[in-house]
């Protein structure tokens, strides 16, 4: 049995699977499940200051090529999460609480509280491609990450992890404005700003008409950002967007990665991908006389 | 693919007042219990169960509550919509003899599970509970296929006076049922389920609801149970681990809601 | 028979199918072969001042949704060019000349020189993924994209379109840069940067590590990008990226493109794509009782 | 999918001083004339025609002339390569007497032929052309499994001396063959074109590689046949209405070079 565990910065898995934010993490029930199927580790949906219903259906479709969705950051608001966050801390396991704002005063309001409620870390979502005024907005403007990162580093214990979105001109650019902001770690990428219009009703089919593409489609996109990312800084990567298979995750470690995070994956997989993908990491691992998980990150940067 | 198919509707029907069935093409099989995602271009898209199961064409009946359900009351032969599904699992029939409780527009789901079971023979008696006599549907077609069709109304307006839970307490009592199957109001469905000593039991859940395809969690109850998925009909056994059963549901913001 | 017939700003097109810059578009004979099967217009391969090789192989890889390629903007060089677009436009054809340059002099050069061969129009690549100096470095520049189009429109009399990259923050401000540039037509989106590592090589496939993602998993993308410059802008856009059917084209129509190109879509549907996707959207439209392609642009936006 | 699948090489074989046989483990049928492109991480990706067709194994031939032939020369026995293909159409060997011609490594692409045909019993013969006779190669295996071996070099180190294509205008006045096929120099195919009058006549051309799916052009000629798709091997009435046949190529930016 090849070695699995992997850190980031001061946060120990037992594996690198990571359930991905926004998907089956509304409640502490959903989030005891992807443990029980085997993830490292579970982000929470994304979480505000104030409830938020998120956009009208359709939220979600299906594409040939993967998943478009434009939630719209529905969450019911810090305050009413805490229950969930105490109640599935009750179990042992590692969960990072992902939270939006629009600055860094209700970034760091936000952080602490889930800090406060257990959080062993955060995941700022500065990458939500179809949120007014939240999201990429900021994530695209590396003096604002720079400013919230720090801004939350300052006050925060527990490590902060900034989750990047690729709908920029260059992530290298941003992922070091959170480096210097004192990140400790960079989540790569966020779904990909997209549209899938309906050529019967001519219009498009999402309610919010862009939506955030994901799944097997996106894989080759954040396989880049992340190589990009790991030529450039030294803070770990957690890589993510369109892992299925243990061997995705193994592409996202060699370009970089020392975690990855699973989302979409799991319509493809069902919900035990996790137990999955790490069972088919380990056996290439063995067919291939790896002993430990670490021994391959970055590996493809010669 | 779990997106829209776009498709006319070919026949509408008044069930009562403000209930409507709209018949539609799409062709395909699927069970009774299981639903669609029902996209209303430009207003929203919600989940309906089937409520006619044909081989070339399925039929959705509602109430008009809302904003979705009011678009979709003003549609008519040839207008479009589009359609994705079927999703979940569906009542599990099986011989012995049933008893269908439908509750409120939980007898649309209700009653094409009773055609199911009349089709196989099975036998099968049906309660069809609502607050008053004109709210009532259904009942003519499921007298069409199976002998006891029992009444109830809150108001007494017509048939048994009282709330449905309260008619299946008494039938049980009475008779001997192999299992019991509910579409309704949770808290109605959960007496019913508190009322099923050794009876096997199905209630057909509703959550709020947006990928239908267990992925985003929203519909989620108990220990990550995707009323989308593996619902929206569970079983007594499980229900009676999920402590929110009837308790609370959850919102598009995934709060609380207590049930009244 | 529905009428396929467009126009993009003076240029008149049979049929809105055109060949992608890039794909059997080295000499005469392969256009040539092109326009037999149904084009409506054919862009030549990105033209530079002197001949290239490009990078070595492997250049091009298929993946489970859609092709990587790092060509590396091999070219001839446009002096030795002149008798491919001398010998093309012998045929009656729409020859539509695309180059690439580091800066407005080196554009302009190659415009005028496209223009004195007998090119209809010019397309000003300046979204290539992957090539240092060139392409998208320049196409995520608004001042730069401004620049240089205004400069070669200042001296050109065909058309000139500018072919933007879905590579940067926010693609409608650099179309807006090449409107102000007095730009004819907006051609969106070029390959989309992305990567592929060999994990049994643990190392990225492509001799350039880096490559550009086409075929259908970057349709969602080339919409969503042709839906938001329609919204800003009021010159014609041609749209590209992952078309293979009529149904495809006319989502990209739907979304505001005037005409739309064709590249890994041969790959799909083999070399007559042109006259497959034009029967397509003929039927469909028979079906939808519109006469016009016209009555269809842009009806996406309500 | 067209991306390069890593295999290993389970057997090395010098053929002459620069040519050396790579075998590898590449389960599938292929047609004699089919190529592979050869992926040698951090090197180059190299098309190359299989001269050995077996069912779990194929086999390259190659001469030592830059940087990845080189690469591969020095590879041995569980060396990494990444394998793509088969690519093209491949020879149409059919029944009636073939003349088969091999010109310098274009022997290892006729060779696979020539056993095919032998295979099924389809009579034939066969020219190897090279410089000098420390070129030569095959000839052993090509004799194992037919007559007439023909040789021809250059300098007369053996053989008949002089070019494969002078060769072949004398078998061809001697004898009757249906058809001939030829790969090698192609300036020596289009002589041999040329002389083959009424007798059908098939070469396998090679162009400048990089997509061998036929996407990016490079390897086009004529009026944009692709050398690896609608190729590499052409009849003798499609190259006769090339006119760039044994004039010139491409090299890989597209730029004309005039054969020698
Ligand atoms: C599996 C399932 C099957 C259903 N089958 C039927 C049926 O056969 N007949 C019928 O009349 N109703 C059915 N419903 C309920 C129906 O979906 C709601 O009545 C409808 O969504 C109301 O929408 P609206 O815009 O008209 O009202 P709104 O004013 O938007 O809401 C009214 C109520 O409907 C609920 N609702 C709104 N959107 C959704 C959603 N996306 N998912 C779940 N609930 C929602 C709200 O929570 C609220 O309680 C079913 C629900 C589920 C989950
Ligand atoms: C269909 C086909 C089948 C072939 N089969 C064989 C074979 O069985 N045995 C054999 O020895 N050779 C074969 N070749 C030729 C072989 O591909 C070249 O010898 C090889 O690419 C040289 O690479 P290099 O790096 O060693 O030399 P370089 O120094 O790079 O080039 C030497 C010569 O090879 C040509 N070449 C280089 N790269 C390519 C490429 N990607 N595509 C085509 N030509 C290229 C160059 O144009 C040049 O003329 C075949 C070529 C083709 C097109
Ligand atoms: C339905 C859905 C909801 C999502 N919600 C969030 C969110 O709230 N916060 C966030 O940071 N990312 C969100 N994402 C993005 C995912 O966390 C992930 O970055 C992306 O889907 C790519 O990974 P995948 O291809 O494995 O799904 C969401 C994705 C999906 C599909
Ligand atoms: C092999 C290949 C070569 C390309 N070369 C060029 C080029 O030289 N110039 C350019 O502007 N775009 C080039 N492109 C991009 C295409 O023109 C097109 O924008 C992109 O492939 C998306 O369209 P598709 O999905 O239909 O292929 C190339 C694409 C491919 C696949
Ligand atoms: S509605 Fe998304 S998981 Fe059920
Ligand atoms: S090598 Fe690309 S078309 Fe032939």
């Amino acid at each position: 049995m090849a070695n699995l565990a992997t850190k980031i910065a001061s946060l120990k898995l037992d594996n690198p699977t990571i359930l991905a934010s926004g998907l089956m993490d509304e409640d502490a029930g959903s989030m005891k499940r992807i443990i029980d199927c085997g993830a490292g580790a579970v982000v929470t949906k994304s979480i505000g200051l104030k409830s938020r219903d998120g956009y009208p259906n359709p939220t979600v479709i299906e594409l040939e090529t993967g998943f478009l969705n434009a939630m719209g950051l529905p969450n019911p608001g810090i305050k009413d999460f805490e229950e969930e966050v105490k109640k599935i801390k009750q179990s042992n396991c590692v969960l990072i609480g992902s939270v939006f704002g629009s600055n860094s005063k209700e970034f760091l309001e936000l952080g602490s509280e889930m800090q406060s409620f257990g959080a062993d870390a955060l995941e700022l979502n500065m990458s939500c491609p179809h949120a007014k005024g939240y999201g990429v907005e900021i994530g695209s403007d590396s003096k604002l990450v720079k400013e919230i990162t720090s801004c939350v580093k300052d006050s925060i214990d527990i490590p902060v992890f900034v989750k990047l979105s690729s709908n920029v001109t260059d992530i290298k650019k941003i992922a070091m404005a959170a480096e210097k902001g004192n990140a400790d770690g960079i989540v790569a990428i966020n779904t990909v700003k997209a549209m899938k219009i309906d050529i019967d009703i001519k219009a498009p089919i999402l309610a919010n008409r862009y939506g955030g593409y994901s799944g097997k489609a996106i894989k080759p996109i954040g396989v880049r950002c992340v190589f990009e990312i790991a030529e450039s800084l030294d803070i770990p990567i957690i890589g993510v967007g369109g892992i299925t298979t243990g061997e995705d995750a193994l592409e996202y470690v060699m370009a970089g990665a020392s975690a990855v995070q699973i989302g979409t994956g799991i319509y493809y997989r069902e919900i035990d991908i996790f137990n999955k993908v790490c069972q088919e990491m380990n056996m290439w691992m063995n067919d291939n006389n790896i002993k430990k998980i670490s021994e391959l990150i970055g590996v493809a940067h010669k | 693919m779990n997106k829209p198919t776009i498709t006319k509707i070919i026949k509408t029907q008044m069930e009562t007042k403000d209930i409507k069935t709209l018949k539609f093409y799409y062709p395909g099989k699927m069970s009774p219990g299981q639903f669609f995602m029902i996209w209303i271009p430009g207003v929203d898209e919600i989940p309906m169960s089937a409520s006619y199961i044909n081989k070339e064409d399925k039929g959705i009946t509602f109430k008009k509550v809302g904003a979705a359900t009011s678009a979709l009351f003003k549609m008519n032969k040839g207008d479009k919509i589009g359609v994705r599904g079927p999703y979940g699992n569906g009542f599990n029939i099986k011989r012995g003899k049933t008893l269908f409780i439908g509750g409120g527009t939980g007898i649309a789901t209700i009653t094409v599970a009773v055609e199911f079971a009349a089709n196989k023979k099975f036998s099968s008696d049906v309660i069809i509970g609502v607050k008053n006599k004109k709210e009532l549907f259904f009942e003519n077609r499921l007298k069409k296929f199976i002998n006891k069709v029992y009444v109830s109304t809150d108001d007494g307006s017509k048939g048994y006076k009282g709330f449905a839970s309260d008619l299946t307490k008494h039938l049980l009592s009475k008779n001997k049922y192999t299992s019991v199957l509910t579409c309704g109001p949770e808290i109605m469905m959960k007496q019913i389920l508190s009322a099923c000593k050794d009876t096997q039991f199905q209630a057909s859940i509703e959550r709020y609801m947006k990928c239908s395809v267990g992925l985003c969690g929203q519909c989620c109850l108990g220990n990550g149970l995707r009323v989308c998925k593996e619902g929206p009909v569970f079983d007594g056994k499980t229900l009676k681990k999920i402590p929110e059963f009837g308790v609370y549901k959850r919102d598009a913001s995934g709060r609380k809601i207590k049930f009244k």
